[in-house]
């Protein structure tokens, strides 16, 4: 059966739908290599949460500055037109609603667009919960990056968390590998579906009940 | 005259109590006062609650105080680093003998920012609805909902900067400022270690990102 | 490309409408948009009400728009400058010709940044048992009395820097910052007027003291 | 009868309390003047509520910076050591008890302690209350320094203020040209007294009971 994208394609496939000159937070792991596939002729701002708005690409080995980490402990630069904060400042920013989209991996998103993604229960390890309980009540549009299965192939998209709500009802698209999936109020609405994958074969790997988009389209991403 | 240098780190943390509520600055390894950390292992102190963003990375001094014993609370919005094995911090919570506060990054730092403000507290649209509100006053304020959240003081604050002058005036490098500036202002006693002690008036106005008058002691560390 | 720059004052005031609620930088006469002010004047916009920490010096572009009677309201920490004579504002006032809400200025900021901030209020001290917490709640919070103050918005926020660029970063001199980044956070519409437009990179990260983020237009005045 | 200290006098002996260190923010008008006459040999630094921490000397003519200002709205330089910040961080600054001394004007002082300083209900002219009132209820101490007497003679320390009150029970020490007085738990303590004048003379020009202090002395200050 079809896998669908990889990685560092689902990177690229939310890249796409970021316009030019668009405030981004992108969590920590799988969305931060979003960065890395936005179109050259658009400007993106990209805010770590730690303070910087205008962060870089990774620094180069022998280039790293140690005041230079974003909110995944990456050395990075900084981009020309870059800003510096602290942290108050940082969480006013995003909490106030002035960054476009925030972009954050998920262990589980419902049906109805909530979220679960700071605690997955786990019996030896601690919880995280970050910046993204403040950033999905302080964006303006809250969007997923995430593997369409568990490791066990169990859904990620579900009708009800399992884990611990980061917020209710924030969600308002999903990337996966498989598809590209709406939170809409007339429900879960598949956008795009991967190459080789029915919609039947898609609504088998989802733990909720998708609707197919009229004009739903392959979800297509070129060799990476 | 105004100097607020001191010689030793023992120095810097004279008074540091058993017991005492610590803020600790740094955002993954930005900004961590590491030697004020360090010696406040070597000086033996317990009982600690520790205010920081996160448990530490492995091998961190503050993951060597958990691994101590050292400390009996953790308020952070982080309890775990990339490392693949549980940390010191983890086994201890995990066994009953740390307790553990989580709080959303951003509260964390608006909490510490109303008490260094004066303010009795504020009304926060995170969390509404989840576990990290439960037990919190909701109040609807023009058609949404909100928490009450409280001032976030301590006893102490550990800090680290790039630049101090004897006024305490601090100056962060790039994004080591993160929780710096609001740390500075909630806690009783502020301790700055710096990178470089320069001459009053080396730190223009503008680049004191801490000014001095919430800064008690600082100690140059290399 | 991102590029807030516009031509005009006129531009920069494009969709400023009868009755919007103007935030207006300044601190006497540092940091007051003041060509901003005069293109206001000229427009004819009117029914305005005005959110500034004063009412504006004798002969300045803010008491031009009280005597062209634009102002139906003043929200500030002061009424009177250091003329002899009442100001427009003054007479205004007294006939009743315009509403005067008078916040103490600690509160008056930091009601804008509440705003900006996205948080729904905050219980503050000041003012308890003054005439100027007339009618707001009172809380006791670890036995201090506070009063729940509630964020401040603008449509349009009018500011003054001394440089920008074309991501709308804003860059100010010395202490014409005041009231600049917290009015940058709480307005819909953020238009600034620069001494200078420079290229982007110009202004250094640690001197972008409202990051481009909260700005939508600038235009460069001489 | 004797009319004490001049206005620069009055400036000078409050100045003389002030301790090497201490931080200090100072009211418009006469209060201002305070900062011109610290002793040499004591670093005391100022607050001006428009974003200066180490406000120095006002600036020579053709000096003058647009960027600085202070508070009162004179044009100022920065002593070495100086920081600034925006008007939200002054004000917390100065409300999260971080100062150590407010000395203001007034236009009333209570018995008790209470404060009138922002509205003198007058007719034609509108009130300020710009930061008296944050300061009153965030600097670790409040000073008052104002004439003993009003230009019709009435006494400024009265038993209850007619105007609009600051803040209730705040005050601790008042400088006048006459005397300086402690409001304390047993009531307005009379500190010490101008020369040439007696307690009585004392108690005469002033609204609210006064104590003698056992051990007061002579109000005195060098000609400046």
């Amino acid at each position: 059966m079809s896998k669908g994208l990889t990685r560092r394609q689902m990177a690229w496939r939310a890249a796409q739908d970021l316009a030019d000159g668009v405030y981004v937070n992108l969590g920590i792991g799988l969305p931060q290599d979003v960065s890395n596939h936005v179109p050259a002729d658009r400007e993106v701002i990209f805010q770590s949460e730690n303070g910087i708005l205008g962060v870089g690409p990774a620094a180069l080995p022998g280039k790293e500055d140690p005041g230079l980490v974003d909110a995944g402990g990456q050395r990075v630069t900084l981009i020309r037109g870059a800003a510096i904060f602290d942290s108050a400042d940082s969480f006013a920013m995003m909490r106030g609603g002035h960054l476009d989209f925030t972009i954050l991996g998920a262990f589980q998103v419902s049906a109805v667009g909530d979220l679960a993604n700071w605690d997955a229960l786990e019996e030896f390890r601690a919880p995280i919960v970050g910046g993204a309980m403040d950033l999905v009540f302080g964006a303006k549009e809250v969007r997923v990056l995430m593997e369409h299965n568990t490791k066990k192939g169990e859904p990620r998209i579900v009708e009800r968390c399992l884990y611990p709500l980061t917020a209710a009802k924030v969600v308002r698209r999903v990337y996966t590998n498989l598809a590209v999936l709406d939170i809409t109020p007339q429900g879960m609405l598949a956008r795009e579906i991967a190459a080789g994958l029915s919609f039947s074969d898609l609504q088998a790997r989802t733990g909720a009940r998708l609707t197919l988009a009229n004009d739903c389209r392959p979800l297509v991403a070129p060799e990476l | 005259m105004i100097d607020k240098r001191v010689q030793t780190l023992a120095d810097a943390l004279d008074g540091v109590a058993d017991g005492c509520r610590i803020m600790v600055h740094g955002f993954g390894v930005a900004g961590v006062p590491e030697a004020l950390l360090n010696a406040l292992l070597e000086r033996g102190t317990t009982g600690l609650t520790i205010i920081a963003n996160g448990a530490g990375r492995a091998d961190s001094a503050m993951q060597k105080l958990f691994a101590a014993g050292r400390i009996a609370k953790l308020i952070a919005s982080s309890g775990r680093g990339r490392s693949v094995e549980p940390s010191p911090f983890e086994a201890g919570w995990k066994a009953g003998r740390v307790e553990f506060e989580i709080v959303p990054q951003g509260i964390f730092v608006e909490r510490m920012r109303c008490a260094g403000a004066g303010l009795g507290g504020f009304y926060s649209p995170v969390g509404v609805g989840t576990k990290l509100a439960a037990g919190k006053e909701v109040r609807a304020i023009a058609g949404r909902d909100y928490v009450l959240e409280m001032p976030l003081t301590a006893d102490v604050a550990l800090l680290h900067a790039e630049r101090g002058d004897r006024w305490g005036n601090l100056s962060y490098r790039y994004a080591e400022r993160n929780f710096g500036p609001a740390m500075a202002t909630a806690a009783a006693l502020v301790v700055a270690e710096v990178d470089k002690i320069v001459e009053l008036g080396d730190i223009a106005p503008m680049d004191a990102h801490t000014p001095g008058v919430f800064v008690d002691r600082l100690v140059e560390v290399t």
